[in-house]
């Protein structure tokens, strides 16, 4: 009975992952954006939680790219690239707004910020990913740069799935 | 996001159901807190439970409703935190400011 | 007992959905296109049932870019770009190769080609799409066309899900 | 992709599991045919009832499968087509091509 055959199901894996997607400026999207940020990075090789907390980050570049860089302007574009190599994924958010500077945006840790409503998206960006930057683009616009390395645990990663 | 409401021994329940994400449920939190409090419920207890994700902005929704019902001499306790919520409250050293509940007969009995 | 309050949990409806994708030429990206696909015809307001038929379509679309205008160059972009109005989903399908004389297309009905394994892949396009086309692009290579229109009842839309 | 294979009274029965699709499954098919064929199994039952999805290459593999198998004097039959199935199968006329059941026994007792 039942002899099974088990071929190979892993026809579909990537060589390199390299996609961009680009649409206006809506919260709408976000679940969209999540749910392909969850596909490559499981493509890539990261474990469901850490994909979460990898997609996490991203909701929260691209809602800043929203609404702080293209201020809700639906006709302004947001832009994410998402570029693997064998032991990173690489994920850019681009915007059309003006950028930012950093050092002036509050720590959420700080005492007297613990009680603030917001303040917190970059904060967990910096905590999921490996490296974050920002860079302005050459034709105008921001570009926040997202790094996770595979096989690399930070916080959050240690905890199991809800 | 969906909220329902429920009074358990004068204490108010919301069990949130959903997404609290920006642009989602973050108006219908402070709209519910806001009516609540307008009719004196001052002893929140918001059930997370079936939350299926929550980002910074649903963060500071926790935190605002927190700080709303609190400023009015009331009472904001949080039940069946998820793991990830719990994860995101601990790394933004939330986790001491809320008092939460994995049982919900104690949480209610927890207020005075 | 449980008074319900239930609020509007359609904030996060598109305006005019507009989103461009592109990536590399290769099969693994197709459940990827297939996912965005259903969230964007769901978002702009199509059956579950449409929606199967439409994302069909764009995986044929995107085989085809793939393996006979990219010739499986992983090199080569496949772009996707979606566009909704109020009334449609129009869907243009981009790839790098030389086109085809769609004249030269064998019909898959006619007896002689019954039983062929191949060529069945344009023909489900017109099959589920309202309208199909496909035209050279002015910096070279091939865009298809697709068009599907809200409420309007095509050939295998009767059925209900499996 | 994966398939399953049974031997039912001189029958054999192969359970699809999974996508048929481009670059996906159908090497499996064409693979598992020919070493059905080479060891004089003739009699070829496909379910695809727990067949998840079907593009155009899908469909041309059962085409060649049938093809394959009926050129070699054997008989292939489908068990259990889905209804997105039924519905491709319908459209490209290659519904009366299959001889198809929805109930296995049946579909065991039609080989002659
Ligand atoms: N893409 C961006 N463009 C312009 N400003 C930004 C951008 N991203 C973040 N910022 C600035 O950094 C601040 C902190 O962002 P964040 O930590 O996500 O908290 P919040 O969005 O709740 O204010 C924002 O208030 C904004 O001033
Ligand atoms: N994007 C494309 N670029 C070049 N040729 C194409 C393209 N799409 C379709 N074709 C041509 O049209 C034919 C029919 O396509 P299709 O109906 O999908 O069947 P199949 O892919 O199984 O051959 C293909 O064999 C190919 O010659």
């Amino acid at each position: 009975m039942g002899e099974e055959i088990r071929k190979d199901n892993q026809v579909h894996s990537l060589g390199k992952a390299d996609l961009h997607l680009s649409f206006g400026s809506q919260f709408g999207y976000l679940d969209l954006v999540q749910e392909v940020c969850d596909s490559i990075s499981r493509m890539v090789g990261f474990d469901e939680d850490t994909r979460y907390w990898i997609c996490l980050s991203i909701r929260e570049s691209v809602s800043n790219a929203i609404q702080h860089g293209n201020k809700m302007d639906e006709n302004k574009k947001v832009g994410i690239q998402f570029e693997s190599f064998p032991d990173r994924l690489v994920i850019l958010v681009q915007d059309e707004g003006e950028g930012f500077d950093e050092s002036q945006v509050r720590d959420p840790l700080d005492p007297k910020n613990l009680l603030k409503p917001g303040g917190r998206g970059v904060f967990f960006v910096r905590s999921f990913m490996d490296e974050v930057g920002f860079e302005p683009l050459p034709g105008g616009g921001l570009q926040m740069r997202m790094e996770k390395r595979l096989n690399h645990k930070k916080q959050g990663e240690e905890e199991n799935d809800n | 996001m969906t909220i329902d409401t429920r009074s358990v021994n004068g204490v108010t329940v919301l069990d949130l159901h959903g997404k609290v994400t920006i642009g989602e449920g973050s108006r219908e939190v402070r709209e519910t807190i806001r009516e609540l409090l307008k009719n004196e419920n001052k002893n929140i207890l918001m059930n997370l439970g079936d939350v299926s994700y929550v980002d910074s902005a649903g963060i500071g929704e926790l935190v605002s409703s927190y700080t709303t019902v609190t400023n009015q001499g009331g009472q904001f306790k949080l039940l069946n935190l998820t793991k990830k919520i719990r994860e995101l409250l601990a790394i933004t050293k939330l986790l001491t400011v809320f008092d939460s509940f994995d049982d919900e007969t104690a949480a209610v009995g927890s207020f005075s």
